[in-house]
């Protein structure tokens, strides 16, 4: 295991401590429970936008807080969702009177330990709402299992819900909102190598020189199944052949294109990936709008990447737009 | 056979330290199904636990088992955190004001942790989790005293339905949890949340056998 | 070799074509020869701000291009630095009439590629000059040698005479400042893995299961020397200590601290860095005025870091903060 | 001996030929001690001037060389470049408006070469570059022609000097290019514009000997 860390048991708090002495401007971090919420917080008559999960998965959420995207974001252990204790913690910190929305990824430990949060939080008098995302198209969806994983949609989501709550949007329409990008975005991704959790000290799958893990989510875990290794525009197809079936996608369509690294893609790599993307949609017939192209959702070191496709419209294109002042996404401030 | 409030609390200690033991096992158990901490999670977990028990060693066992689970829900996180959690606090509100248990106080207290995961993660049997090592094990505890039978004897057999429940999930395939995303992948591979559960169930057993002894 | 591409001969091709189809709004690409230019180039009166090297480097450079950074850039095939034709064909698309500075790191390929430009295009009739940065203190400084590479510099030196030139200064004191943020930076990189080029097909180099190189540059290159990998905190004194002492920077001073993945390498794990930097600079008396976190001057998917130290003034203070519009930097815009 | 233009397409083309074979393994020297990827931009030069040599078919030696020089600067990047490039230009300077060579213009050519190559790369001999072999071969020539040794024999000690030269930088510390960041880790390998400058050697040899036979 090679990693820049002091001791597998420090990764996350001195990652914290680290976010903590970058960008005191714009966040504030505490700790037991664990976690950031902006440096202005709590908004007054603003709804607190929150989300949390596993740590290995930066710059999410941590690096997402700030003017125009969360209020407060609570990480766990290394790809362990966090405990009821920080979400309960971060939303009175973030609460301004107007309620607070929780955004939570499907998996079961982030669903259940945000449940018992809102229904402490409940207890405790506080109007909390929350959504759950669940994009991931590799894996099938069906009542009888776990359901899909959440996973790029909730970067964009979270982006688009933090600005409706600084325009000033009620929880209902938080809600509303999330819900609809929710259901208007799909995703899927691919690794060329495993990723090792610190503590585990091994990588969690093995994977030949020649060979890909294809519908992979966050966590390291392996995918949906073993392919050979095979062109860029081959891959492409593979990733965004199911997201365009699911929703479906039609020609006419204008989408939010987002091209994400799994955190040890180098950005040539993105961009070529991109570049076939692009042509992909065009032969379609759809319009990409809007794009992000970069490592927002990662499963610590591990090579690979992931497509996102949300369909826009008016409203959505414009809350894209909204000016975001954050560690990792910043535009218009 | 009377179990008091220090045997409860060995109990406790006990499970810690096979917890601990078995941390690196659980975590590899974790890793081709999943996403490699469940033995850390549950490790820092009853880690934390041992630190809070001295705080409530002199209180009643109802106390001291929702403290243990309140305490796991606070520290332990995934899927793991609010079931086991859950299931320690559901325990101890069906014995509170407890010093003092019967058999027959166990059998319930160990009904109500089940219900608690059930209702906490909505997983049946045969979805390939900790249920189908627990639910077997409690099976087993009632039918034993519907039928009368001695509660050394019914342990041991509950703890060998357990470990039979947690082999029982190498062939399944998952549909609840993070293994559920691998489909057919999730095939021939031991649950870990399963094994935790066993490891728990043997310290149980080894605590009621040191009473008898 | 495990790569998103579709053949090694068309990665730096495709990317360019991703970059085009990404950032439309904000540069334009030419082909044969390649460089990118801001989409309004060139900009009437002000001095055109260029810069280039070999690919593999990303955002560097191509990602710096727009408002406020480079008007153009030039890149090479992966790790080779660009022919003269792409530095003239740019220079001529950029010059807005008060000339046309070359910003250039310090490899014989780069300087004499771009010494060539410059000479071709001064025979054009064009007012051209030219700065090397060579910062990396991890290469001994000597007359006899090549001298020392630029690196980390590089990327700030860029931001800062890009905000100079926007604000409306000439050529010379384009050339003044970008000499001044060489003068007070200095840089030095570590790594974890080394990196294939694509063409090449297998590792610049073999690193052992518990080894690192220490003293690397950003050409996949090895280092001075390898080392037993060692903790966060032992690594930040490996690479800080020699950073500090040569400028030297003192007691007292504040800087702008730079904390470079090397591609490969996940955020957490720069944050643990920044982390450990932090302490390290708190310790020694110097404040961090300005900080700067992530991967932007890369050597494909190498995973290690790098540090790069800037003295500040108010003069650079207020370049940084200067509003910025590139695809791989943006704020105040 | 006469050396026609045709002659000299047979060089160039005889290059191109030899570097595309030895493409991987100048990118295996530049390994160790470099980026990887000398033979990459060798190969990618020379195959554009396979493209560009027939739009020069019919003209002199110098123009020739010229765009040999041109398109090698144009397309090779990197060091070797500037300084291939430059090499051949200067060369193509030397023999302006020429159709064919006498032995003494060849050696006043390579001569031209030579210090196009310094004058743009300022490296001395002993800097562990491209020079160390160059150097030797064009001394081995001048000398030649002062003695008056017949002009096969000079070159194929010169030829052997490139070669004992590009063996030479194996012990060398790099004080110049890329290598020179490595330290006294640059030791041990040899460099790879050397050996390129050695295959360019020989096959200028075996053009020779064409021409001879
Ligand atoms: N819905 C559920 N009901 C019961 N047990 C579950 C459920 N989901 C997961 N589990 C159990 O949790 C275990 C995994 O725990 P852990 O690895 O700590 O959390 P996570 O899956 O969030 O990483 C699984 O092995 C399984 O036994
Ligand atoms: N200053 C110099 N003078 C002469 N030859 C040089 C000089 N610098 C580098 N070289 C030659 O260039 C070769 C490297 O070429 P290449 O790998 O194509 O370019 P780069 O070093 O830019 O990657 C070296 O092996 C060396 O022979
Ligand atoms: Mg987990
Ligand atoms: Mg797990
Ligand atoms: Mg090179
Ligand atoms: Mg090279």
């Amino acid at each position: 295991m090679k990693k820049l860390i002091n001791a597998p048991e420090g990764v996350v708090k001195d990652a914290l401590a680290g976010i903590a002495a970058a960008h005191s401007d714009l966040v504030t971090v505490h700790y037991d429970p664990d976690y950031i919420v902006r440096a202005d917080a709590p908004v007054k008559g603003k709804v607190g936008i929150i989300s949390g999960g596993g740590s290995g998965h930066e710059p999410m959420h941590g690096g997402f807080v700030g003017r125009g995207m969360l209020d407060a974001a609570c990480p766990g252990a290394v790809f362990t969702s966090p405990v009821p204790d920080q979400m309960l913690a971060a939303t009175k910190a973030v609460d301004g009177g107007a309620g607070v929305l929780h955004i939570v990824k499907n998996y079961t430990g982030d669903v259940m330990n945000f449940e018992m949060a809102a229904e402490l939080a409940a207890a405790e008098g506080l109007d909390v709402a929350a959504v759950v995302t669940n994009d991931d198209v590799a894996v099938e969806n069906s009542t009888w299992t776990a359901g899909r994983r959440g996973v790029g949609v909730t970067v964009l989501l979270e982006k688009m819900v933090g600005a409706a709550a600084e325009a000033g949007a009620n929880l209902a329409e938080c809600k509303r909102i999330a819900e609809k990008v929710n259901a208007q975005g799909r995703s899927m991704g691919m690794a060329l190598t495993a990723c090792t959790v610190p503590h585990a000290g091994k990588p969690g799958f093995e994977l030949g020189d020649d060979e890909m893990e294809v519908g992979i989510g966050i966590h390291g875990e392996p995918g949906r199944r073993k392919e050979k290794l095979t062109t860029a525009a081959n891959i492409t197809e593979m990733l965004a052949g199911p997201i365009l079936d699911d929703l479906p996608f039609q020609r006419g369509d204008t989408v939010l294109a987002f091209v994400n690294g799994m955190g040890g893609t180098p950005q040539i790599e993105l961009y070529v990936m991109y570049n076939e993307l692009a042509k992909l949609l065009a032969d379609r017939g759809i319009t990409i709008g809007r794009n992000l192209i970069g490592s927002y959702i990662t499963s610590l070191e591990m090579a690979g990447c992931s497509f996102t496709l949300v369909k826009l419209d008016d409203e959505l294109t414009k809350l894209w737009d909204a000016p975001v002042l954050t560690p990792a996404l910043r535009w218009g401030a | 056979m009377r179990i008091t409030v220090e045997h409860v609390i060995k109990f406790v200690e006990g499970v810690a330290a096979r917890i601990k033991e078995h941390r690196d096992e659980l975590v590899q158990l974790d890793s081709p199904i999943g996403d490699s901490d469940h033995g850390v999670n549950m490790d820092r977990g009853f880690t934390t636990v041992l630190d809070k028990l001295p705080t409530v060693a002199d209180k009643d066992i109802g106390t001291i088992l929702k403290t243990v689970g309140m305490t796991l829900v606070s520290t332990v996180g995934g899927a793991s955190g609010p079931l086991y959690g859950t299931a320690f606090i559901r325990a101890g509100m069906a014995l509170t004001d407890r010093y003092e248990l019967t058999p027959a106080e166990v059998v319930v207290a160990l009904e109500a942790a089940l219900e608690g995961i059930q209702a906490r993660g909505k997983a049946q049997r045969g979805e390939k989790t900790m249920i189908d090592a627990i639910g077997p094990g409690v099976d087993v505890l009632k039918e034993a005293q519907a039928n009368g039978e001695e509660f050394m004897s019914a342990m041991r057999r509950s703890v060998a339905a357990v470990e039979e429940g947690m082999k029982s999930t190498i062939p399944m395939l998952a549909t609840k949890g993070r293994a559920s995303y691998l489909g057919q992948r999730s095939i021939g591979h031991q649950d870990p949340g399963a094994t935790s559960s066993f490891y728990i169930a043997q310290v149980m057993l080894e605590t009621v056998e040191g009473i008898h002894e």
